[in-house]
């Protein structure tokens, strides 16, 4: 009998109450992938896109060609800054739990891909981050009361109240909008970057997403335009394994890695241990200098592992084993990160948990400040005439009745 | 008869057309395995298999066209949009592709897809989860357009709008999935099992598209309005203290153009409320509509109760939305009319 | 002074932009050497560089999604969309991104850009190069939309959306880009330097946003209207022998309401006409606002003269175009109602 | 000086004026490539994305694994649609010069496509054709009466007088109908193979863009989905080097063949001789099978030169070398499988000439034909009252009121 074409549905390793599998993920040896000139030719690196590149090994040692140079106050302040922002997770997610704030979405697991990265990068480079990239605003320096006051949408909120919690931005900063709409930011930093090229400055641009939102058509948009101009971009698609209920082989993570999907347009693409703070450090150091050089876009690939929810609207265990994150093999990359710098001396179990308690203090703080400007229910509120502000640079005349409407009704409630 | 929430309803219409005809799939983002992320479709993988219940890419665009082609191959594709402020995507798809298919090859090819999709605020979703994006839909030809206001009504449009070789965009005011909602947050929820709407047959029926629903007779006034604000009228309409007709348009495309007018023409004032911004919004073909039918009969200005003309904010939820108050005040502006 | 068709105006929009401030840049389909398909572009790329005027692949959604970028970044993108009917696939970079950056970034951010678009049928283009999608448009908030009648018009609402901080959707209807057309085919074409409108400086000037312009004065009747229409409701007045106020809207939002309710106040009667489809098209939308602010005025109801509820057709073009026939017989509706 | 970036603009190879040179072009020997199983795996046969298949040399013999398995009857076939396809255009490009239809699109050169390609499908099989594949409604029996009518809309037009020229369907030779948006029937071809799958059926589809149109979100869709759902779909590009006035670098076409462009996800892709009659049938050949035994969706690409005018709308002259066409290095598919049959002994120059004013008079007598079903000026008219019919299964009542409306309109009018 001749085999016959039926509807392939792509199935995940492992579904709840099944052990977990990862057997499925293609693994390289720590510092065993070479470090290729930044002005390589995208064909001759192509294996960048289908080996990992991994520089702490299971021991938590720092090998190979990939090691960047980054002293032992930056490994801590790395450390620490990874610390702080599943602190600040860890706090948030129970503040929504007791309905202080409306959503949370964590990025627990995948907290090397902002603070690598965004270590990487220069202050002047434009960052158009995913929800999913909180430690990018912690690392440029937005206080944690100027982002529980976004989530609480209260008189501080950057956003007015006008969006959903984690929605952050920071101008100063160079950290764009956070959309809720998927992917909508990849053709945004593509853009920025053409910009850059045409006014003739060196900065960058770097944007974000996940691995189920490389489905989306922006995802292809800029990657086109990406090649076509040549512009000075790196792509980062955080594959976590799982886009809420649906695992990346819905995006065709199981044909080919993500990495691999502008080889066709010539960028080329580099899967690094998303959960390694030192390789993803350099593979985007390298993606950077690429960029500036004039060498184009790079489309990184983050292997990491949504250890949470995918939001506090969701609930894993319907759909994976409860007990997936320990089996990952590319672990935690806290733990990772520790482990090297116990390893060479520079830290110890002690310092991390007092290092761990400060930032948890630091955090409670910052929640009782930030609550100080208002909550969903108590304290001081937005005033709602800033409901019409910025619809428009300057509010139209339709705008200033619907305020006028509005408030008439509110005295007359009164 | 049983009693059913509307995801229930939802769910028992996907069931009851996918067991009596084998055509009809299902296609969605996180629809199969987990049953939706509003659960819309949970259990039906399980009962009819990954083939029939499917997981889609994140990619609306990839979805609807997709759908298009299955269709076109003889299967009757359900597609669910994950919120409909993510349809746009989509949108060349529907407007390009499904809303003309029929009508460019001279009546040979269609496509019969229907696509639903949880709208509307009032759940903290803020700019990106809150949309009534219904008036980018009613101004196209060829598809037609839904909005249920409770249970009884989801089941028995959505089945109609899957058995219909036309596409239909099915929205669902996600507000009232677990109960009817009268527009006062302030107010304990209260399930469907109050409400007659929540009672809802398990076996197949239908209602035809195109028919609007008088929810309540009244002689002073009509107000005209879907979806979420049928039950925020009707709680309105109590406080104002009128005797109103209160038509729930149900179908916004086909319109049901002589229940509204012989509605206006009885009480010679209208009401037109929706959650969407105001200007260009479904409710300016609603006056525009009745003010060329019954302008004779009109003894005042047509008013409209709308969103503003801002995106849903998250912290400004309930002063966005037109609850109560606002309906109140704009019966008593028309009440007052003179 | 010169004389100037539409095509020309706009190109000198875009030139006298570009001089004046460096950080204006065009990006589309075959804009940069070619000159665009309507060589609306010519030259420019010749005089400003191809990094000023950027031949784009073939993506509109990747054009608009780019643009912003490029507006973030402190450049002030015009990109052309090449047919209105292409520019679906680029709704959610438009809807989503575009209209909300600065209100959901608290007035943070914000990209300038321009979409220029030609709309509109009467050339042959069937179903995929006539379309008047303007109603998609005009309900959404955060979005200014222009669309002018003649050259003069065209230059300085151009300029005018180019300096906006706001994005703004322009669209220019194909039909009148050679000369002005009255609505009849049979008609031998006329040019621009037959009209007043065709003289255009060759200099800077702007035309704000936000206000109409009243092309004809009259008593009887307010017709409101935009684009090619402008044009077949003069001629229809003269057929119908009325005197009326036309009333050029040119920038559908911000809406000039004080306007149009002066003129109805005046004349007590008012038509619409626009090309695209009636139903919930921008005519709705002008029939509830007059509706509501000139109630007690009206002595007929509002007429809509409209395209049909089908798409654009290729052979039956001139029944689908809301002509002067069309115009004539609402006219007649309106003066004869009583 | 550290290189800097630079906005990279695509530029041709030759602007009006000067030489064409196609260097750019990278080109195999005929017979040079191997054909691979067709159950090969797709990293394994990531060489026929780069090459280019071709059976056919510059002296039309036909070489290597790929030369297909047709007899000479069915390659006179072949000539004979490829000659029919051009003298139709010939005509009707000359028709609409002579303002007798709106408009049209030749496909001048890239007649081999459509004919090798279809003739390699079952008629099961459903084809979603692009507005340049007029020879797959040649090949598959539509009437050149019934197309000229298209053209026409006049009262035999299938579509009723809605579209513009040349957007043909025909529903009984599985054909869809053509869209004048660019790409969007892609992801219809993938559903429509889903669903061919799904019901377990063995049809396959294919469909058809441009180099240019590679670039829409359609593209992607489709190749994602086909990719995940291992869709038995054939997806071809039709790279003709131009896009109206943009060359196919402006669609990444420089970095990497668009055959490529399915790598990351997967999809093998096969770069084809465009104009190479025997190399198209094979590819496409090879494809289906893969397609039905299971294999999934394949990308062609199919390398070829537009030799006409983008449109009837359109001047090539200001944009490219006028002589271009005859520069090109894979010819003309017409000539070259002719001079095939001529050296293999199954074809003379005198028969050519002979046929070919056979089919002129074939396509003029059609024209004759078609007119007197109407003309735009001229002779029967549709029914207007059509024009409000399917745009829904059942005309509704406002619709009917339209109508009536419109009716009385004209009967006033009169
Ligand atoms: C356009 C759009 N479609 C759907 C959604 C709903 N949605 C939000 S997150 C998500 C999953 C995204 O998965 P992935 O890209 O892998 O990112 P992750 O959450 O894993 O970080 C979905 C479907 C959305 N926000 N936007
Ligand atoms: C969505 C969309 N955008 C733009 C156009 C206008 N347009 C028609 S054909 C064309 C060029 C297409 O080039 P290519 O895909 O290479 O196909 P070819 O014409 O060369 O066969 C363009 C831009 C369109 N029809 N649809
Ligand atoms: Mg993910
Ligand atoms: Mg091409």
């Amino acid at each position: 009998m001749t085999p016959k074409s039926r509807l392939h549905i792509p199935q995940p390793s492992a579904r709840p109450g099944q052990p977990p599998d990862f057997s499925y993920l293609s693994l390289s040896e720590a510092g065993s992938v070479a470090r290729p000139d930044t002005d390589a030719p995208a064909r001759e690196i192509e294996n960048l896109a289908q080996e990992l590149v991994r520089v702490l090994d299971d021991d938590g040692e720092a090998k190979g060609e990939w090691v960047p140079d980054l002293t032992p106050a930056q490994l801590l302040e790395a450390l620490r800054l990874m610390m702080l922002t599943r602190q600040l997770d860890d706090r948030m997610q129970r503040m929504q739990r007791q309905g202080k704030i409306s959503f949370y979405m964590q990025s627990l697991g995948e907290e090397a891909v902002s603070i690598g990265q965004g270590m990487a990068l220069d202050a002047g480079d434009m960052l158009f981050p995913s929800y999913r990239n909180q430690g990018l605003f912690i690392l440029r320096g937005t206080s944690l009361v100027d982002m529980m006051c976004q989530c609480l949408s209260n008189t501080r909120d950057m956003c007015k109240g006008r969006q959903m919690p984690i929605m952050y931005h920071n101008k100063e900063a160079n950290l764009f909008s956070v959309s809720g709409n998927l992917a909508t930011q990849y053709p945004h930093a593509v853009g920025w970057a053409m910009a850059s090229a045409i006014k003739g400055e060196d900065h960058i641009s770097a944007s974000w997403v996940g691995d189920g939102s490389t489905a989306e058509a922006d995802f292809h948009y800029a990657l086109t335009f990406a090649a076509v101009y040549q512009a000075p971009v790196i792509l980062n698609v955080v594959n976590n394994q799982w886009a809420i209920s649906t695992f990346q082989g819905f995006a065709g993570g199981l044909r080919r890695s993500f990495a691999a999907r502008g080889l066709g347009l010539g960028i080329p693409g580099v899967r690094v241990d998303g959960n390694d703070l030192l390789a993803v450090y350099a593979v985007t150091q390298w993606a950077a200098q690429r960029a500036r050089q004039g060498g184009g876009p790079t489309l990184v690939e983050l292997v990491t592992y949504r250890g949470g929810a995918h939001s506090t609207s969701d609930d894993p265990s319907r759909y994976r084993p409860k007990d997936e994150w320990a089996a990952f093999p590319l672990g935690d990359p806290i733990e990772r990160l520790k482990q090297h710098m116990v390893n060479t001396g520079h830290w110890s179990d002690e310092q991390h948990t007092a290092l761990n308690d400060e930032l948890k203090k630091t955090v409670i703080a910052a929640w009782k400040e930030a609550i100080s400007f208002g909550t969903m229910s108590e304290g001081p509120r937005l005033d709602v005439r800033e409901m019409f502000d910025d619809v428009y640079a300057e509010t139209p005349q339709h705008l200033k009745q619907q305020r006028e409407q509005l408030l008439a009704l509110k005295r007359g409630a009164q | 008869m049983s009693q059913m929430n509307m995801i229930q309803a939802i769910n028992s219409a996907l069931d009851t057309m996918m067991e009596k005809d084998p055509t009809v799939i299902i296609l969605g983002e996180d629809v199969g395995y987990f049953g939706g992320v509003f659960r819309c479709t949970d259990g039906l993988q399980a009962k009819y298999g990954e083939h029939r219940v499917i997981d889609a890419p994140i990619s609306e665009g990839g979805i609807v066209g997709s759908a298009i082609g299955i269709g076109v191959n003889g299967l009757r594709p359900v597609a669910e949009i994950q919120f409909a402020d993510y349809i746009y995507p989509g949108l060349d798809q529907i407007i390009s592709e499904l809303a003309r298919l029929r009508y460019r090859s001279g009546g040979e090819f269609f496509s019969p897809v229907t696509i639903r999709t949880p709208c509307g605020g009032g759940i903290r979703g803020g700019q990106t989860h809150s949309q009534s994006p219904e008036a980018l839909f009613t101004h196209l030809s060829g598809i037609k357009t839904v909005m249920p206001s409770n249970p009884y009504d989801a089941k028995g449009l959505l089945i109609s709008a899957i058995e219909s070789d036309d596409p239909v965009v099915f929205f669902e005011p996600k507000r009232i999935y677990n109960g009817p909602f009268d527009g006062d947050p302030n107010k304990p929820a209260v399930p469907w099992s109050t409400h007659p709407g929540g009672k809802v047959p398990e076996e197949y029926y239908a209602i035809p598209l195109g028919k609007a629903a008088v929810v309540e007779e009244g002689d002073e006034l009509s107000i005209i309005t879907y979806g979420t604000m049928v039950h925020v009228a009707q709680a309105a309409v109590r406080i104002a203290g009128v005797s109103a007709d209160i038509i729930d348009v149900r179908t916004l495309v086909p319109l049901d153009v002589e229940t509204l007018t012989q509605s206006v023409e009885k009480t010679g004032r209208c009401l037109i409320a929706h959650e969407a911004s105001k200007f260009g919004g479904y409710g300016a073909e609603l006056v525009a509509t009745i003010q060329e039918e019954c302008f004779w009969h009109l003894q005042a200005p047509i008013e409209r109760v709308a969103g503003w003309e801002t995106p849903y904010p998250h912290a400004f939820e309930w002063d966005y939305f037109p609850g109560q108050e606002r309906v109140v005040a704009g019966i008593r502006n028309i009440m007052e009319a003179v």
